[in-house]
């Protein structure tokens, strides 16, 4: 057990670390970019130097390096002042392109893959309906065969950077007459297809990360498939199984560090609030989980370095991180008392603004990407093993499961 | 002992609730969160129309002469659709400022007043961030002229007149001053809140006229008295809101189906609504002691409304978040009124201090009551 | 609304003082009984007073009073130190007379009820089985008809006084071919029946409030039956309605006071414990929910009053207290440190065996008439309406219902 | 970068585990627990053959000379089957005491005892109820005679050996001293506990000899540094205890049925079982960061070491009550084995400060991080 790098990798942090030093754009090299613009810029000339999705392959525009090397990497490239990625290209390469190295014929990985690791080209995910949330396999998109295209009808919803996207992955129902996970398909789709509308979402936090995208008619060719037909969930599971693994339990915003901070600058009986004892046995417990989370993600760094998989136990990160900011940021709020619920998004000069920003914006966290409940089921059932529940859509028609309406 | 609400109580409710659920649906809220008015103006015209601002002032005064216990009612009522008007301060915290404190001459003044609805009026004490003491207060009257900064006063931009903290050299360190808006020497700077629903400024006093109110000294017990009094009227305001959160959570639970039943039928979701019931049932009798220990002026007071106020804003905290939660992705959008009750929770629950004050000041009560 | 007697109640409360008065049993009186001797000795003074079982006709024992009577008589004599009372009556009047009432003959009626006012015989409830606990109704306890008479075999578990009682209301199953609430019949039996064994449970906390008890070829005759036969679900949840009324929140031991008490006399940093935020914080949120508790009696009892039902929202109170209590009582042990986990069952002169106390009996609440879990349940489903969970065991004959054996 | 335990330390928990598994069975906890025996003296010398209470300690002076590696997922595995020997006392009291404070000659003469279980050795400080502190020792020492009152001591009548902490003119008020506890001017006052698988006693110094450990006036500074090397320590033996709630919650969830199905599939049940697996996994993560600090010995012990005991402490609180509510009433018995966890996780969690104390130290310590 040891936090030093062996030699190899000593070798290849100081070889990022010196192409970082060289090549970290500088703001006059991106003038008159957009947030988009500078992240594909960005990820342009990491591609270009060979620093790009360092795990894949080298002809799909990788480099064939190990996890601990990608993860060397990310921590050196975090020591700069780098181009805002969002996300951007998480989707793409944390998602679609797995997937597509899994269940895509080697023209799809060839025209596909390098242009999403230059990030030329942004994927979105086409899975989740207004009537399909946390049951992803209620999704009642249609896909009709015609000819050697399918023509697809129906609304995907909470589908971020759609706007941004070239291309998307897509799962469909192409037959509702089987039972609700056999009768599913798995596409990629241009989304300059005709027929493909895309509208943002609105979000109580006043931002709008997701959008809504309605498909009218549109006509995909059989070769942009991936799997059988009717393998669609089976597919779609890949692409989840990466998902969770790719959002973190991230702590920005309201974290120790900055309530702490928070609670050194304020005063409470004319004392600084961090001698306080509830103050400090809440962040004492806050802090265990954040540090639990961090070395967590250490151990599990550990086990990918030596060739295990990402289990289901990566659950965990967005479960405590979810909770725990919303309730670190009602803290804060409160600790500032009466002045704690001022907010103007436009000025975020205001010191505390990180605290209320997470307060809007956390409730989402604990639903996007499985709600916490989701969440809890996942450890049960996939970690612990525990029964699954009964259920009553499994065996029947898909059309036949009760919706309610 | 009888601790419920009688027919005529009941009665006013019902009267509120039906009038409310007429003259302020989702859309009211909506346009004041999403727009420019400060409040909705034509609500509050209806609602001063309907006499509720003169409820519990005495009919000498030119109120209803009502009691305290339709006083709540109102407030519940008002809190379950998250009303976009300046009811709390000028109700719970003006009103009751003078009518506690205020001299003969100027309850004849100002009472009448508030009880038509003809002014609106707010109350200020909190400068900076943190919890507010006597010793913290900056600022000062000198020769009846106000100078000093109040942070985040809620409705300020709506009030006419102000209850506001000074400083004071005597007695407790504060005394209370009336202070007309509508004079040189008041300026305010917007302030965005989390709710948009509601108005906030800082109010700058710079030099404007104050006018003494209750005895020199002596402001900051007489603060402490109406913020319990307060505390009360909030909390079933803040109970209002809680319930609407658990009535829109089950009504979701209800009809949206997942893995082909409804989403109210898995225990996760059966059980955080029960949590939320249980939460707001403890709440609402806590609520019940308060309104009967404002009602008697009882010397439980203080205990009572710090254990109402806290009781109230835990269970609207859960009930706004977790209704979001049980909602799903829908929840957490705009078009979806869940967001009204979790902005709502967080103002109220600071408003008059937070939780961790509430606390504090229970657990001294509960000394006196022994 | 008000805390003032009306005249007829304080007429009422002035004669029940007086009565208790003159009557509340002196030690001398009770020399040389043990507890269940002077239990049931102050039962019959009261009895014989016309002060026991206040709400019932005045032909079984009772006193044809109010509700609100009854609570007045329960306020007038905590006020005096009597004895302890413990569970001896509290099944057979609060949830075996209900019972009979309702669906038992007049005959029984007679026979049972005034001995049952009068104390003179204690009863118990045989209804939980070993693999029948939160799922009552998978009971297994067979009765098989013989003529007039039921001849019954099974386990019966958790059974308060079982050893100290006359008779007992029993549930048994008399057809497992059918759905498992449609086979049920429900009986009253005679503890000192032939084939009746009583065994002592030792519980975690050391004591031994509960008893399993054993029936093998127990004879009943028909005319102890109480219902319909296959009719003894419905009868039982008669039973149960009035047992989830009974089991109070009772706040004894840990509780606000005590804890208040205990941070007065503990130092933290050389101040008062009870100036530590954190002690002020946590106080706070326990006092809002007793009090919470104790005002929600209040208002049951308004509407009892009124002649209202006590219903299912009764769950709360156990619910509620059994974590507070607990949290409460470790929460006390840490305040004390090391000393807290002092215990002593046989030498109770240590002044904070409360907090140990509750702390070792306190997960038995959280059980003990119903879990936290099914108690949760019932406030989803009976008070707020929602649907039950798909149940797998309800249609089919119980025979039939998976048991994991 | 390696966070794991390499195949060596592996092969030493592996060899543990079976061990105990073999040799203290429940069986074993229960007739300690039902018995009258102070611990299980022929599990102890089992423990000593195999070598266990000598891991840490230096080859020099007679011990194994492993790391602390090793001795962490001893103390895990010692957790997993509540084993009722006084192995925590022991080692990580008495023996880090002697490593971090001891002599050279305190350090010949005594650690080779440890290593081969001849001596059995514990350590005491507190004196009263609540938090202890430098300034609240009233025990002294005078021309090498000790008198005081030292409450609830771990393992007070098994040991010969105990380290006290006294006051001190000097220095930061207090000293630490080896006491024998095989003499005259010691006795004891035997103490029931929650937990009577272990053994407490109140000990009293009456003029019993008594000899410096580490300088005169250091004793507090070094108490601390021994106590975060001891909380490491404690945390894995919790870990180990929480994990094996875990274990019987689930068994028994997936055995038992109820409503024609097992527990286990019912979200209630479900959830809350996730919940004790998010807890554990948190708390062995943050166990994991506490034993690479303690066995380098690095800057950051103070912080994770008290992010370790507080995880930890947590984590089997929730998990042992939990267990027994997933258990039912079954759960609450005598002879079921839920109730050997829920006492030792109390006794473990106070035996070197409670929750509070570590939060406590925890923000302290992380000052000094940045």
């Amino acid at each position: 057990m040891n936090f030093e790098d062996t030699q190899k990798e000593a070798a290849f942090r100081a070889e990022a670390r010196a192409w970082l030093e060289a090549n970290v754009p500088k703001e006059s090299e991106m003038a008159g970019l957009d947030e988009v613009g500078r992240a594909k810029f960005w990820q342009k000339r990491k591609s270009d130097g060979g620093w790009a999705c360092l795990t894949w392959p080298k002809q799909f525009g990788g480099r064939g390096a190990s996890t601990i090397e990608q993860v060397i990497f990310n921590q050196e490239e975090a020591k700069f002042e780098t181009p805002y990625m969002g996300s951007y290209f998480s989707i793409g390469q944390g998602m679609a392109a797995p997937t597509i190295m899994t269940y895509g014929s080697a023209e799809m990985q060839a025209k596909y893959l390098p242009k999403l690791a230059s990030g030329e080209e942004i994927w979105c995910q086409l899975f989740s309906e207004p009537s399909a949330g946390s049951d992803l396999a209620a999704l009642r998109t249609r896909a009709e065969k015609d000819g050697d295209d399918w023509i697809i009808n129906g609304q995907k919803v909470w589908t971020t950077v759609a706007q941004y996207a070239s291309y998307a992955i897509l799962v469909t129902r192409t037959d509702p007459n089987v039972p609700k996970h056999k009768g599913m398909t798995y596409f990629c789709v241009d989304m300059k297809s005709p027929g493909i509308e895309v509208r943002p979402i609105k979000q109580m936090s006043g931002g709008s990360s997701f959008n809504e995208v309605y498909l009218t008619d549109v006509r995909i060719p059989d070769n942009m498939r991936l799997g059988d037909v009717g393998q669609g969930w089976r597919v779609a599971l890949t692409t989840l199984m990466n998902e969770r693994a790719s959002i973190g339990g991230g702590s920005a915003g309201a974290n120790f560090k900055s309530v702490k901070e928070l609670a050194e600058r304020l005063t409470i009986d004319d004392k600084p609030a961090i001698e306080d004892s509830t103050v400090r046995a809440k962040l004492a417990s806050w802090y265990v989980e954040e540090a639990g989370l961090k070395y967590t993600e250490m151990r599990t760094l550990t086990a990918l370095s030596r060739g295990d998989e990402p289990g289901p136990e990566s659950s965990i990160g967005k479960l405590v991180a979810g909770v725990k900011g919303q309730d670190m940021a009602s803290f804060a709020i409160d600790l500032l008392e009466q002045q704690g619920i001022q907010w103007d998004p436009e000025q975020d000069e205001l010191e505390d603004a990180v605290f209320v920003s997470n307060f809007m914006s956390l409730p989402g966290l604990r639903i996007a990407g499985g709600t916490d409940e989701i969440m809890l089921n996942i450890i049960a059932e996939r970690v612990l093993g525990l029964p699954p529940e009964p259920r009553v859509d499994k065996t029947i028609p898909f059309s036949d499961v009760p919706t309610g309406v | 002992m009888n601790f419920e609400f009688n027919d005529e109580q009941i009665f006013v409710r019902d009267v509120a609730r039906s009038f409310l659920a007429a003259n302020c649906p989702p859309e009211v809220v909506r346009r004041v969160l999403e727009g420019n008015e400060h409040y909705a103006a034509d609500l509050w015209q209806q609602i001063v129309a309907q006499g509720w601002a003169a409820t519990a002032i005495p009919e000498k005064y030119g109120g209803l002469g009502m009691s305290y216990l339709e006083l709540v009612l109102v407030a519940e009522e008002l809190g379950r659709v998250c009303a976009p008007v300046p009811f709390a301060s000028s109700v719970y915290l003006a009103t009751e400022a003078i009518l506690l404190a205020g001299s003969e001459a100027q309850k004849e003044h100002w009472l009448p007043k508030f009880a038509e609805g003809e002014v609106i009026g707010t109350l200020a004490y909190a400068e900076k961030a943190g919890r507010t003491t006597a010793a913290s207060l900056e600022t000062k009257v000198e020769n009846g002229k106000i100078t000093g900064r109040k942070t985040t006063v809620v409705d300020a931009e709506i009030a006419q007149l102000i209850v506001v903290a000074a400083k004071s050299d005597k007695g407790d360190g504060a005394s209370l001053y009336l202070v007309s808006l509508d004079q040189d020497g008041v300026s305010y700077e917007s302030v965005k809140t989390i709710d948009p629903s509601m108005n906030h400024a800082n109010i700058i006093f710079n030099g404007a006229s104050a006018e003494l109110l209750g005895a020199d000294g002596e402001g900051w017990g007489l603060l402490e008295k109406i913020l319990d009094r307060a505390a009360v009227l909030y909390a079933w305001e803040q109970l209002g809101g809680s319930e609407t959160c658990l009535a829109m959570a089950k009504d979701h639970a209800m009809e949206r189906y997942a893995f082909g039943r409804p989403i109210g039928s898995f225990q996760a979701i059966k059980h955080k609504l029960a949590r939320m019931y249980v939460k707001n049932t403890l709440a609402r009798s806590n609520a019940y002691y308060g309104a009967w220990a404002l009602n008697t002026n009882a010397p439980e007071l203080p205990l009572a409304a710090a254990t109402a106020r806290v009781g109230s804003s835990q269970a609207y905290y859960y009930s706004s978040k977790e209704s979001i939660q049980t909602h799903g992705g829908m929840g957490f959008t705009w078009e979806v009124d869940c967001q009204f009750y979790y902005r709502r929770a967080k103002v109220l629950a600071v408003t008059i201090g937070s939780e961790r004050v509430w606390s504090d000041k229970l657990i001294t009560a509960s000394d006196l009551v022994g």
